[in-house]
């Protein structure tokens, strides 16, 4: 069977031969940066390449709800891949998405920065109109502007889970905490591009601030139960914290518990990224203080529609802010805010 | 020589003998601290860890430490029984946050005590699942229980209805929160369950069967016991134990989601094994598995009260576990 | 055979010396101090009581066992000691008494074990099947090569074995009860070959429980007691009785007596009652055919056959193991099909004594006690709990009405010395109540001693009214302990004989068997 | 009967000497065919494969199939030597990972094909630590495996410096992603991996004791083998091919992280055991790896390729699984 596999695989064509070359009738060109060009093919069908998955994850459900309202409005044929954070799966998606030759455009929700060559080459080969969500293609979250957009994508739909949207968060959280505090910060996977952006801002932002002092920072794996477990025993390891700053909701949830476990309850203030009901609900008991807005609705509508605008010849932003949402704040909500906020999951 | 001369020679080699020879506690201490390296470790761990971290022996900490681990206590007990029955479940973390989810998904709408009998229903089910498949299907064990594993989050992400359920009323909460006598009922739970299941093991018929079972599964066939069944009713075990687990979890932390239990089985074998329960069957004890995981245990709560740097902590993890394990096995074979 | 060893044929020049050997186990003294000589062209002998140290003995020289003290030379040098591989190099090859079969490797393969005809790393297997083949004809042996030796009768594992050691070159052999599990033929067999090594200049030593075979086939005999080395004398100064005597260190009978009256259990009328087992029409296709006979309560119905006539696997039928096998049994007037299942067959009184100890018996790991009460929890337990010292209480019981150590009751059976493992299997039989009891080959690897006491013990039970099968490859042994007797060969009965109406005698049954063979060529 | 004849009547039960029987193509396609329902399974479900998703037999796509397992294969042809001695190795994803790390860190500072044996060498050295540890020290393999994986995941996350190290000169690339004849470079590593283990096994003195020593290890002792150096070899070569795995992953993709092999051992292992190589030792084949790999691949493939509910998929996968493995199991007891 392999042997056939094998010969089949030998003798194909290769890719670069069959269709895009040149710039043939049909086609737009389009510039992806860097002086880079793709010859664009009218949109039919969008692959959407999921860092996590739908199933697990509010989040990640609401994209997938936006990435659908967008192509329902444009007409366009929509597939959800889901990687469930596993960087192997996400390279083979891609791979296999590309080659197929199906899709002319995608939308990529790096799981990390692994992707980035993979996803140049294969703009190259293939022709295929990109854009980027979320974390950035080549591991660039702690730069701005522009510079989050790689070269060979369309335009970077984030701001958020980059530096500014880090930078905002943490201004923000020490806006709203007055006076001296030791800070615990709950973060994902240390190579988790949210946790570079985090780093980075906290470059930038604590510096100006020597009162408010980060001085744990707990890298978990995303997971509640994680969470809960480490800031149960940093906070028995480290009794002077006072505050602690969240960077997912899922991780926030471990921490209040944890919080409660220990019963410190009110004396510890919690901050929040994420902006979904759940952590409504959380704001709106007392148990967070505040949480930082994050679109991710928005986001995958504004990517998707970036890619249907572009392959007509319309130009788009590079670097598409704030998740795409026009409206998108950069502040905290805390319990005075709720009513006028209206969460996107 | 008679047998109740017998019964005061030397030592036995059997757990379930063991400290039966002279029965003032200081000899039964040296007796174990002699026969049970793991238990050595485990005390200059906990010196270790005191030096180190000065609110180590602190009770909040204590606390702490025996309340994160309830969960997997469960698991571990279940597992020693499946393991000394020479087998082992790679499908427990996904029962466990099976459980979870089964459990949160009735916040609100059923009494608590009873959405966590059918979390632990539910658990026992896929423990039976895996039962049939081993004993029956004559699937070996590997396979099965990461095949089940993979249908059993498949299944519960598709029951969660694709989302992150929250537990909001306050009576789903108790079980994993609340105090009796000042200790957090997981501990109780899982302490109860340390009791029964030693006693199960070394004072029942069913325990010495599962024994029999791991030793030589052919020898028990010959003599008439009904090893399929045995085996399997130790897969139900640990699936009921690991529901149970996830209830724990999810009303401790509030919320439950079917991506849990990642890391659990291999840490719950690896428990187990850190105790001295050897993956071949036909030996172990609960008491080596809570020294495991005692060991376990006190390493994590030490690393993450120290805020230390996670690669270098990993790394000296796994050091320790290996050294810990090395001196046990050569203390074995000095004996 | 004989081309390829090159050897100066000098005889009686010293080729294995233990000096002052001690071998312990924690408290157990398993050798004291043995000065011993293995001679070229010599047949060594080495007799005594189970744990007598007779398999350690052979252990040391062979690597397998690392002395506490003492030296060990060959052919003048100093041994490493408690390394196969050095032991090896230096020219001993050994046959132990638990078998170092490869049980997934094919029969082939487990002969060229750690011993491949090989070029450059390169397997030669058609050099090695040609081989194997000569080796199967000078030994008589019929087992495919390819066949995976887990399928291969103990017999010609064992067989196996005795290949596997006639391959190597070697100086000197040491073989531990060879002839445990072989009938007759290939005791001939085996002995002949012996007899040939030995005149190229081998050195060789065996260890058998069968004085017999040790007084017509050694030169020399030592005899151990205890750790100890009670005597080494050539075999021309021993008979049977100081033989006995030396290895017990008491005056004793030497050989087996019929001692038995019939036992049958009649009623005030005379009247017989009916059998106890009714076996109809008994089929498998494991080559069972046509066998049907009655089991009376209170006897003892030996079953007589040579190697692979099917033995084993009738009473392995008979326990409800052979899901194949067709025909009806009648246990105490309920009638059941055959293919029953194990459990059926124990409830209805049924309990075998399976002949492979280390797979079928013993759970090796676990402690003597846990194995006396395998599977039989019911006498010591109250709803399914067992009181602390029950089972140690109850296991001690059993085990010394068998003449086991209770001293050792607490090791792993996998500690034990072969013939007390066979006791503990034993224990575990005398610790049930079955009515009605499958014994196959109970006496394999016991000593002379224990033998004896063991079928005594199979006597008292049958006085109690129980009833008993008897398999052995030791004729004597049927003969003089069976009420009835049935000859098996290809898995047919082809006469059934009772003691109580002619004399039946291991020349008659032989007689049969061999009778039978000669008309089927 | 005689031996003369019995060598050459009913078919053979050993592996090694089976198909040699009647050697015509056919017969012998019949004959693995119906001894090895693993290979009936794989053709179905690439038969299944081709209905549901037209691009399945695309010549790309199969080149997709190939070169994404290429990792996987190397790890599992040496997984099943250590399997066959009736052990395993949990740590053959951390010493991928590593190797990933250390082919990447050379990145601009040595020649491509320099960076690519040292990473080999650190990963046949990791290898080595854990013979040691298993056949010296006499640590159970799970718990020195599990430890060690967690001490090289460490080391390589602090060498890496807490980064994803990125490759940017073309000569890295290469051996990842280039073509010869039109085959990916690494699909061609893996071939010949095949064929070399394949015969290393079946044909060599070493591989016959690799097979005697899981058969029996007190048996391949007492025969005068080194039963300790030869596991020990068993888990450099696995190490070393897991280094080897590690290159090629980051000369493919692009970038090396310490976190990569996360699920690479249970995957190795589930490929080994569907193969129907067992746990227990002594037996297996590297042509029922090969069909293990193919029947994982075709699935991952076709669960990539359709835009399918990861749940969904995540169930059916396991179902397949342990529906074809229930299937070997009951063929095998037919036999
Ligand atoms: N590995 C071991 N651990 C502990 N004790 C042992 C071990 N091997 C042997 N012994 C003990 O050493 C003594 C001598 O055993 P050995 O096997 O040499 O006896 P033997 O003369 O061969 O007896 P048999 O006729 O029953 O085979 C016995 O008491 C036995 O239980
Ligand atoms: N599991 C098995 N698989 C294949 N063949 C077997 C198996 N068990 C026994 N046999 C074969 O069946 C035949 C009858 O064997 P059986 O064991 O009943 O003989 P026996 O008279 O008891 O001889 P032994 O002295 O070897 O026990 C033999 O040829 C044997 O090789
Ligand atoms: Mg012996
Ligand atoms: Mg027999």
């Amino acid at each position: 069977l392999a042997v056939i596999a094998l010969a089949t695989a030998a003798c194909g064509t290769s890719p670069d031969a069959g269709g895009s070359s040149g710039s043939t009738a049909g086609t737009t060109k389009v510039d992806v940066g860097d002086g880079q060009t793709v010859n664009a093919k009218p949109v039919r069908n969008v692959a959407f390449l999921m860092g996590g998955s739908v199933a697990t994850n509010e989040y990640a459900a609401a994209l997938a709800k936006g990435a659908k309202e967008a192509a329902e409005k444009y007409g366009v044929d929509l597939s959800i891949f889901e990687a469930n954070f596993d960087i192997n799966t996400q390279y083979n998606q891609l791979q296999n998405t590309l080659t197929s030759g199906k899709y002319q455009a995608m939308i990529v929700q790096p799981t990390t920065p692994q992707v980035c060559k993979q996803v140049q080459q294969g703009v190259k080969r293939y022709q295929v109109l990109i854009t980027v969500l979320g974390s950035t293609l080549c591991g660039q979250d702690d730069s701005s502007g522009d510079e989050l957009a790689s070269p060979g994508t369309v335009s970077f739909v984030g701001g958020m889970y980059n530096t500014p949207g880090q930078e905002a968060f943490l201004k923000d959280c020490i806006a709203h905490s007055p006076g001296k505090h030791q800070a615990l910060a709950l973060l994902g996977p240390e190579y988790f591009g949210t946790t570079k952006a985090w780093k980075a801002a906290g470059k930038l932002v604590l510096p100006d601030n020597p009162d408010f002092r980060i001085t744990r920072e707990v890298n978990t794996n995303w997971s509640t139960p994680d969470a809960f477990k480490r800031v149960q025993d940093a906070l028995q390891g480290a009794p002077d914290i006072d505050v602690i700053i969240s960077a997912q909701s899922d991780l926030t949830k471990g921490a209040v518990r944890a919080i409660k476990s220990l019963g410190r309850e009110g004396k510890i203030r919690v901050y929040e990224m994420g902006g979904g009901k759940d952590s409504v609900a959380l704001v709106q008991s007392g148990e967070v203080y505040s949480t930082f807005p994050t679109y991710p609705k928005s986001s995958a509508y504004a990517a998707l529609e970036a890619l249907v605008k572009a392959s007509k010849g319309e130009t788009v932003p590079r670097f598409i802010d704030r998740d795409g949402n026009p409206n998108g704040v950069l502040e905290g909500i805390p319990a005075d805010k709720l009513s006028s906020y209206t969460p996107e999951w | 020589m008679t047998v109740d001369q017998m019964a005061s020679t030397t030592p036995a080699t059997t757990d379930s003998h063991a400290s039966r020879t002279k029965n003032t506690p200081t000899a039964v201490a040296l007796h174990i601290l002699t026969r049970y390296p793991m238990v050595w470790v485990a005390l200059a761990l906990a010196i270790a860890a005191r030096i180190a971290y000065d609110g180590f022996l602190d009770p909040q900490n204590l606390r702490n430490i025996l309340s994160q681990n309830a969960p997997l206590a469960l698991i571990a007990i279940g597992m020693t029984f499946v393991m000394i029955t020479g087998s082992f479940d790679l499908s427990v973390g996904s029962i466990f946050a099976a459980g979870a989810v089964v459990f949160a998904s009735f916040d609100g709408k059923l009494s608590a005590d009873l959405a966590l009998l059918i979390a632990v229903a539910a658990g026992a089910a896929a423990g039976l699942l895996n039962g049939i498949l081993i004993t029956k299907v004559n699937i070996n064990a590997f396979v099965a229980t990461l095949g089940t594993a993979a249908a059993i989050t498949g299944a519960a992400t598709i029951y969660s209805g694709q989302q992150a359920l929250l537990i909001k009323s306050m009576s789903f909460g108790v079980v994993g929160s609340n105090l009796i006598a000042g200790i957090p009922i997981p501990v109780w739970i899982a302490l109860v369950a340390f009791v029964v299941a030693g006693f199960l093991l070394s004072r029942t018929v069913y325990g010495r069967a599962v024994y029999a079972v791991g030793g030589n599964d052919e020898a028990a066939r010959l003599s008439g016991m009904r090893v399929g069944l045995i085996r399997a009713s130790t897969f139900v075990m640990v699936g009921a134990l690991s529901g149970l687990a996830g209830v724990l979890l999810a009303s401790q932390i509030g919320t439950a989601q079917p991506d849990f239990g990642a890391s659990m089985a291999l840490d719950a074998i690896a428990v187990v094994i850190i105790g001295g329960t050897s993956l071949l069957g036909g030996e172990g004890s609960i008491g080596r598995t809570f020294t495991g995981l005692l060991i376990l245990a006190i390493i994590n709560n030490l690393f993450q009260s120290l805020a230390f740097d996670p690669a270098l902590q990993q790394m000296i993890k796994g050091f320790i576990v290996v050294a810990a394990v090395g001196l046990d096995s050569w203390a074995r074979s000095r004996r | 055979m004989g081309t390829h060893r090159h050897r100066d044929g000098q005889t009686n020049r010293t080729l294995v010396r233990y000096i002052d050997i001690s071998k312990t186990y924690g408290a157990t003294h398993a050798l004291k101090d043995i000065t011993l000589d293995l001679r070229a062209g010599e047949v060594h002998a080495l007799v005594g009581e189970n744990g007598a140290g007779k398999s350690t003995c052979l252990g040391v020289a062979a690597g397998r066992v690392a002395p506490t003290t003492g030296t060990i030379q060959i052919d003048g040098h100093d041994l490493r000691a408690g390394d196969p591989r050095s032991s090896r190099r230096a020219g001993v090859c050994a046959i132990y008494q638990e078998l170092t079969i490869v049980p997934a490797l094919s029969a082939q393969a487990n002969v060229f074990l750690g011993n491949t005809t090989a070029k450059y790393g390169l397997l030669r297997d058609a050099a090695m099947r040609q081989r194997y083949i000569d080796l199967c004809h000078e030994l008589g042996v019929a087992a495919h090569p390819d066949v995976p030796a887990r399928h291969l009768s103990t017999a010609d594992q064992q067989m196996l074995e005795i290949m596997r050691a006639v391959l190597v070159d070697a100086k000197v052999l040491l073989f531990d009860e060879p002839t445990a599990s072989l009938a007759a033929a290939e005791r001939q067999a085996l002995f002949s070959f012996i007899d040939r090594l030995k005149r190229q200049g081998v050195a060789i030593a065996f260890v058998s429980h069968n004085l017999d075979e040790v007084l017509d086939h050694s030169d020399m005999i030592t005899v151990f007691r205890n750790g100890n080395l009670v005597e080494s004398r050539p075999a021309g100064t021993w008979d049977k009785g100081t033989l006995v005597n030396a290895m017990l260190g008491t005056e004793s009978e030497t050989s087996l007596e019929r001692t038995r009256t019939s036992h049958h259990v009649t009623t005030a009328d005379g009247i017989e009652p009916g059998p106890i087992l009714r076996i109809e029409q008994l089929n498998s296709p494991r080559g069972l055919q046509d066998i049907s006979f009655d089991l009376r309560s209170g006897e003892i119905l030996g079953i007589a056959g040579l190697v692979g006539s099917g033995r084993s696997e009738l009473l392995r039928a008979l326990a409800g193991l052979d899901p194949h096998a067709s025909g009806t049994m009648t246990v105490q007037g309920r009638t059941m099909p055959l293919r029953g299942g194990v459990r059926r067959a124990r409830r209805a009184g049924i309990a075998l004594l399976p002949e492979d100890r280390k797979h079928q018996g013993l759970a090796l790991r676990m402690a003597s006690a846990e194995n006396v009460v395998l599977g039989e929890y019911d006498n010591i337990a109250r709803l399914g709990y067992i009181p602390p010292n029950a089972l140690i209480r109850a296991a001690g019981q059993a085990a010394s009405s068998v003449a086991f150590d209770t001293k050792r009751l607490r090791d792993p059976a996998g500690d034990l010395s072969g013939g007390n493992q066979q006791k503990l299997m034993l224990a575990r039989w005398k610790h049930t109540n079955h009515p009605i009891l499958l014994a196959d080959e109970p006496t394999r690897g016991v000593d002379i001693g224990a033998r004896r006491q063991i079928l005594a013990s199979l006597e008292e039970i049958v006085a109690t009214g129980r009833s008993l099968i008897l398999v052995s490859s030791d004729l004597e042994e049927v003969v003089t302990h069976s009420d009835r007797v049935l000859v098996i060969a290809g898995g047919r009965i082809v006469k059934a004989m009772d003691a109580t109406r002619e004399c039946i005698s291991v020349e008659s049954i032989l007689n049969i068997v061999f009778a039978l063979k000669e008309t089927a060529r």
